[in-house]
């Protein structure tokens, strides 16, 4: 039988990790967690997570940046803001969480295979490209790179969209594509001197 | 009165009964909404998820033109824009970097945008500019013997709570009320919907829709008013699923405005009820009444 | 003294009860803020003489910070709205002298904010920096050359031709 | 002594503090700087100066180098100016020759840089020995004090700082607003962690304070309003009408089984509105004087006149009932006061996921003492509202505490009066009780032992704050029970736990009034606002207006030992004062320079003490060194430049600016 140690060496952790996040603005609360677990009491998806919100916290804290940006946690937040309003220290918490997601895929240490980043990545390409949202797409796409045998067992509700009219065949977009490329351009040009206080680790282009 | 209006993605895709029974039942009340040219992606959650100030870009760019368009405030019917647009003046408002970048980014376009645009929700207008009395002297036929859940989802309460309560939120409830509906008490009005996760991990996702549905069922409702695309879909679109997987939960769930319109009297069809999965005889025969 | 990158000099009154308290909290909870000001203790903001904050400008002060109780919780009752009316009539008088508005601040601290003596020691240092030195014995001693200029001048109008307009014009040259 | 009128010869002593001033402020550098200066004659830094040693080496340097100058540049002068001038005066010389510096609370503490706290600790020496050139002898006034004392408040520390004195033979005053004294502490059932009856300790102590000869006891009163100041102070009292005269009331309760209401309808404020009363009723059975009281909300012939007055017949020729009964007020003189206002119990309502009044079977903390008491509205059957017994409870601590949006402070008794409550619940019941808890505080005498004891016994203790009560089932089990959501933080899961009835242990906050109070007092409050003490270790007692006094809750959370400790050493503070007989007042007060005087009057409306009085015969204005307290407003604003103020003359203050802005 394989038994894995579970114990962490200093080795494991990733010095400056929990800081970086804590400097980020929104995110500075976290250095006075008192662990107390009202975030994960509150959240309707803890049940589902690997880490509860608060262990996300304990690990982000004390720097343990790859047990964290693997964990399915931050994926399943559904973003809303329950915990956030809960916090009695007053934690961002949310806002961590899309800290976390977003240091995750620039990192590529996402679990495979998990559709949720897919979707995000898709989202972001296709709202980036045509300056809308088609949904219905959206979700044919994500399908297609994570699962498409799931997205077979949702025929039923793209032909229950179809048969009422909700389901888009064309994609929606703006008319200054152009325009809205240009404005992401000076975003991806400027240095990452001029966002320290929003990003600290932010690249150029993702 | 006269307002900036930002549909955003989700009322142009699924969610286009939302907008088809909004713009109506708010002309019917003499509100004027004029949609912004060319707006985009409001920079919506999973736009968050992959970079955070880009969204914030994105969303400025539908500030400023709505700055430009000139009038005073701007209108989100969506729950995930309505959060978006007002993260983005809170980031605007409080870090001086992200304003740089998204000054910069702005100058691109052309555009601008100085801060003073307030982004309020249609149900704010409501109940704060146009009042109920106004909404009840244009009830014709009162929606006798619904028994509605009123739910308001998480977005539009949290964290940016302006015009309701954060945990018993009343705005919908009270509406509800002048429509000639009954409320039932529905502890659950503020639980998340699952949002996005329904597509992407059923389980956990339809979860929080089946637990929505079955306490809406349990507390005696027969419909389920929202002011949000995601959860409507998500609480009417997943029936088959869930039956599946719990138990048969089948009530519909419709935005307020659909009920607003029943309630003024226009047609079903007119308020797009036809393109919903649930159907609402309830709703129909009392409005008939 | 060798030449040292120039630091603000800010003397502040701060009245026995409550302000002065309230920095001694700051000291035991051990906040840290600008070490430029110098704090004289009365034991009413009250006693602030619009004489003391002039002087105070004269010997070289860059800043004057007064500090009293809130209104209504004056430990003597009114003493800081007697000090709230002088306040008032000196900055007119100090703005006619051309000394700016920030750098004679009146702030009502109560003994229990340790807190905001931190932030008002900053911001004010912040601010008085950001103006630069005042320089009032400086100008003074111009305007001591310009005294004696004018008397010069009169003594030499008084043996001359009587020309008021004349010795002004001296004035202006000095 | 003579040299004290010659030419200054100045002694100068910096002080180390250990590290606390050395660590920043480079100490020996200070000394030599001062050297330096004129008239000072030594200049030392030394590790301790409050030590006996460093207040030795004063009194021998005075002597043996005829200082007649003392400069001590160390903490603050509110912690050891006292200290100093004992010194000085010890040393021969007139104890207002000395001046303090503060180098610590003002300085070491406060920076970080060591040069530039150096440089600000030599200008503010430069300044003191500018000033202290100046100084003159001052003779200390001494008042007589009124040897009475007012205690506001009468719960267990009112109670206690009263009884104190009393026994001491001193004449107290003790002043409460409810109609009983007792405060919370006579609603509690058992107290932590011996679990002795409240009620049993409590009461004995209540009937010797209503029988005390020494103790005038006002009841239903408030004092209003307090002038003077530490010995004499005057304070106005208003006692509000009970319809009853207190003195013909034997406290028989006939009128209250006579009233009109057969049934008690009304909220009954002492049960939490758990029980019903009457419109005459007294509090509780052992109330405080056993005297009932009349509410002109509920009574009928207050309210309309129409009524048969049964209680006035019952009550026959005792006549103790007075309809026309109004406020009245009386003004009485004492010579210190102790504040004992108490705490109030946070609105479980500002947290409306804990369900506090949507959910009837959520209750706060208090309502449960009232519930398993046996005096209590059900005579100590813990029921639910609808008459069942609990299966099953949680209590949740932390409730309004801890908690940045509500109350940042830790209340300090919730988790030991949570343990008592657990115990008592289970005791009662022989339910399932769950105690949930972020952190588990037992720091008192065999409080831990307590919290072994509760283990024991077999309470469920979760550590986890509650995310929500709410009453909607997932599951079978949890059908018509309210479900507790909790992470359980030790066991790693998130929980859905149903009980019948949720226990929430309120923290404790400041009266709704304290702001009024604080400034009725003259006193501060810190930001919490609890009344602040003049000093956290060394005056826990004291408040910055000397003769003001603070015991119990209205200072901070506190439990029942720490309450009563702290009572007695208030008590003993104020018998420090009074057994003096006089107090002794810092001679800081204004005096005139007739011959400057032009007598023009600015000074006279000035003063909030109306000190300053004009002979009209000379033409002048003449201060009352009586009255005067020493704030200054009238001498910064004498046209003329007649007034002066001992210890913060123009003179001395002049030469600290230039002190201070003296460069090197």
């Amino acid at each position: 039988m394989d038994l894995p140690r579970t114990i962490k060496y200093e080795a494991d952790r990733v010095a400056g990790f929990g800081k970086e996040v804590m400097s980020v603005p929104g995110c500075e609360n976290l250095q006075s967690c008192i662990q107390c677990g009202t975030c994960s009491g509150v959240c309707p998806l803890s049940i589902y997570m690997d880490y509860s919100p608060r262990q996300v916290m304990a690990l982000t804290r004390s720097d343990f940046k790859n047990e964290v940006l693997r964990s399915h946690t931050i994926w399943l937040c559904a973003s809303c803001y329950a915990c956030t309003v809960e916090c009695p220290r007053q934690i961002r918490i949310t806002d961590i969480m899309y800290e976390l997601k977003q240091r995750a895929i620039h990192d590529g240490i996402y679990p495979k295979k998990f559709p949720i980043p897919v979707l995000a990545k898709e989202f972001y390409k296709m709202a980036h490209k045509q300056g809308r949202v088609t949904d219905n797409w959206l979700a044919t796409w994500m399908f297609l790179k994570t699962n498409w045998r799931a997205a077979l067992g949702m025929w039923r509700l793209g032909l229950g969209l179809i048969k009422r009219g909700r389901f888009s065949f064309t994609y929606d977009s703006i008319r200054q594509k152009d325009q809205l490329a240009r404005m992401m351009q000076t975003v991806d040009n400027l240095s990452i001197d001029a966002l320290t206080d929003a990003k600290p680790k932010r690249k150029a282009s993702h | 009165m006269k307002y900036s209006y930002f549909p955003g993605c989700s009322l142009k895709g699924t969610g286009r009964s939302y907008e088809e029974s909004l713009l109506p039942v708010f002309k019917a009340l003499g509100v004027e909404m004029e949609e912004l040219d060319d707006w985009n992606c409001c920079g919506a959650t999973a736009y968050m998820a992959v970079d955070e100030v880009k969204a914030c870009v994105m969303a400025s760019r539908n500030l400023a033109l709505a700055e430009r368009l000139g009038h005073a405030e701007l209108l989100a019917p969506c729950s995930a824009c309505y959060l978006v647009l007002n993260k983005t003046k809170h980031y605007l408002h409080d870090s001086a970097s992200v304003r740089g970048v998204v000054g910069q980014a702005l100058q691109q376009a052309d555009l601008s945008y100085s801060g003073n645009v307030p982004v309020r929700h249609p149900l704010d207008v409501l109940i704060n500019e146009v009042g109920l009395d106004e909404v009840k002297k244009r009830v014709r036929h009162p929606l006798k013997g619904l028994k509605v859940a009123p739910y308001y989802g998480c977005q539009i309460v949290r964290p940016y709570a302006t015009f309701d309560d954060q945990y018993n939120p009343t705005t919908l409830d009270r509406l509800v009320e002048a429509l000639g509906g009954s409320v039932v008490r529905f502890p659950l009005k503020t639980r998340c919907c699952g949002g996005s996760l329904t597509g992407t991990l059923p389980e956990p996702g339809l979860l929080c829709s089946y637990i929505i549905l079955k306490e809406a069922l349990a507390r005696g409702a027969n419909v389920i008013a929202t002011l949000c695309p995601l959860c409507q879909f998500n609480l009417d679109g997943y029936h088959d699923k869930i039956t599946r997987k719990w138990d048969p939960v089948r009530i519909p769930t419709v935005y307020f405005s659909q009920l607003m319109g029943l309630a003024f009297g226009l047609s079903e069809k007119e308020m797009g009820l036809h393109r919903h999965f649930i159907e609402m005889p309830a709703l129909a025969a009392s409005a008939a009444a | 003294m060798n030449e040292k990158q120039w630091t603000p000099r800010i003397v502040a009154f701060f009245c026995n009860w409550c302000t002065y308290t309230a920095a001694d909290l700051a000291g035991v909870s051990r906040l840290k803020y600008a070490p430029n000001m110098r704090v004289i203790r009365i034991m009413c903001s009250g006693r602030v003489d619009p004489q003391f904050i002039l002087e105070a400008f004269a010997k070289g002060a860059d800043g004057v910070l007064i500090g009293g109780c809130h209104p209504n919780d004056c430990h003597y009752a009114e003493g800081n709205y007697k000090m709230l009316r002088r306040f008032q009539l000196l900055q007119r008088m100090l703005k006619d002298m051309g000394i700016e508005e920030d750098r004679l601040r009146l702030e009502w601290i109560s003994a229990a904010e340790g807190e905001k003596v931190k932030t008002v020691m900053n911001d004010m240092v912040a601010k008085v920096t950001a103006m630069g030195p005042l320089g009032m014995p400086g100008r003074f001693a111009d305007w001591d050359k310009e005294m004696e200029h004018l008397e010069a001048a009169v003594a030499t109008a008084e043996a001359g031709q009587p020309a008021h307009s004349h010795s002004q014009q001296e004035v202006k040259h000095a | 002594m003579d040299n004290q009128r010659n030419e200054p010869r100045i002694g100068f002593y910096v002080c180390h503090c250990g590290t606390n001033i050395a660590g920043m402020v480079d100490c020996p550098a200070v000394a030599q700087y001062v050297s330096r200066l004129p008239n000072v004659v030594l200049s030392r830094d030394y590790k301790y100066m409050c030590s006996d040693p460093g207040q030795e080496l004063i009194q021998q340097d005075i002597r043996e180098h005829r200082l007649n100058r003392i400069v001590v540049a160390s903490c603050s002068p509110l912690l050891h100016e006292k200290t100093f001038r004992g010194a000085t005066e010890k040393g021969g010389l007139n104890p207002f020759f000395f001046h303090m510096v503060n180098i610590r609370e003002h300085d070491s503490w406060v920076h970080t840089d060591k040069q530039a706290a150096t440089e600000k600790a030599k200008s503010l020496a430069h300044a003191a020995i500018h000033r202290v050139r100046f100084h003159k002898p001052l003779e200390v006034k001494q008042v007589p004090i009124h040897p009475a004392v007012l205690v506001v408040g009468g719960g267990i520390a009112g109670i206690h700082a009263a009884m104190t004195l009393a026994n001491a033979g001193k004449k107290v005053y003790l002043v409460e607003r409810e109609p009983s004294i007792g405060g919370h502490m006579a609603k509690f059932d058992k107290t932590f962690p011996t679990l002795d009856c409240a009620a049993c300790i409590l009461t004995p102590k209540m009937s010797e304070v209503g029988a005390h000869p020494n103790i005038t006891l006002w009841t239903y009163s408030e004092a209003m309003k307090m002038e003077g100041y530490v010995g004499n102070y005057t304070v106005t009292i208003r006692h509000k009408p009970r319809y009853i005269i207190e003195d013909a009331c034997v406290g028989c309760l006939e009128c209250i089984d006579a009233c009109v209401y057969k049934q008690p309808k009304f909220f009954d404020e002492f049960n939490m509105g758990l029980g019903k009363r009457k419109p005459v009723y007294i509090p509780f059975p052992q109330a405080t004087p056993q005297v009932v009281l009349i509410d002109p909300e509920t009574c009928l012939n207050l309210k309309t006149g129409k009524c048969k007055k049964t209680c006035v017949e019952a009550c026959a020729d005792r006549k103790a009932i007075d309809f026309t009964q109004k406020e009245t007020f009386s003004e009485i003189k004492v010579g210190a006061i102790i504040v004992a206002t108490g705490f109030k119990s946070f609105d479980a309502q500002r947290i409306p996921q804990y369900g506090y009044g949507t959910y009837p079977n959520v209750y706060t903390a208090l309502e449960i003492e009232r519930l398993v008491n046996a005096s209590g509205p059900t005579g100590g059957e813990v029921v639910l509202r609808d008459g069942k017994k609990p299966k099953s409870i949680g209590i949740i601590h932390c409730v309004g505490s801890r908690d940045h949006k509500t109350n940042r402070w830790c209340s300090r008794v919730c988790c030991m009066y949570s343990m008592k409550l657990a115990h008592l619940l289970k005791e009662h019941t022989e339910a399932e009780v769950y105690s949930f808890y972020i952190d588990m505080r037992t720091p008192g005498k065999g409080y831990e032992e307590f919290y072994g004891k509760l283990l024991d016994e077999g309470v469920q203790f979760v550590r986890g704050r509650v995310g929500e009560v709410t009453d909607w089932a997932f599951t079978k089990e949890e059908e018509g029970k309210l479900v507790i959501r909790v992470e359980d933080t030790l066991a790693g899961y998130v929980r859905r736990i149903p009980v019948d009835m949720v226990v929430l242990a309120t923290g404790l906050e400041p009266q709704a009034d304290a702001q009024e109070v604080r400034r009725r007092f003259n006193m501060s409050c810190g930001t919490e606002g609890f009344f602040l003490e003049r000093h956290p270790k060394l005056a826990p007692v004291n408040t910055f207006t000397d003769g003001i006094l603070l015991a119990g809750c209205c200072q901070g959370p506190k439990d029942i030992p720490d309450t009563v400790a702290q009572a007695g050493a208030a008590a003993a503070e104020a018998l420090v004062l009074i057994d003096k007989g006089h107090i002794e007042q810092e001679p800081n007060t204004a005096f005139i320079h007739e011959e400057d005087c032009s007598g023009c009057k600015s000074c006279i409306p000035l003063c909030p003490y109306s000190a300053i009085l004009f002979n009209e015969e000379t033409r002048k204005a003449i201060i009352n060194q009586a009255l005067c307290k020493g704030c200054g407003t009238c001498v910064a604003s004498c046209p003329s430049g007649s007034i002066e103020q001992n210890l913060f003359d123009d003179e001395e203050i002049f030469s600290e600016i230039e002190g201070v802005l003296a460069y090197e």
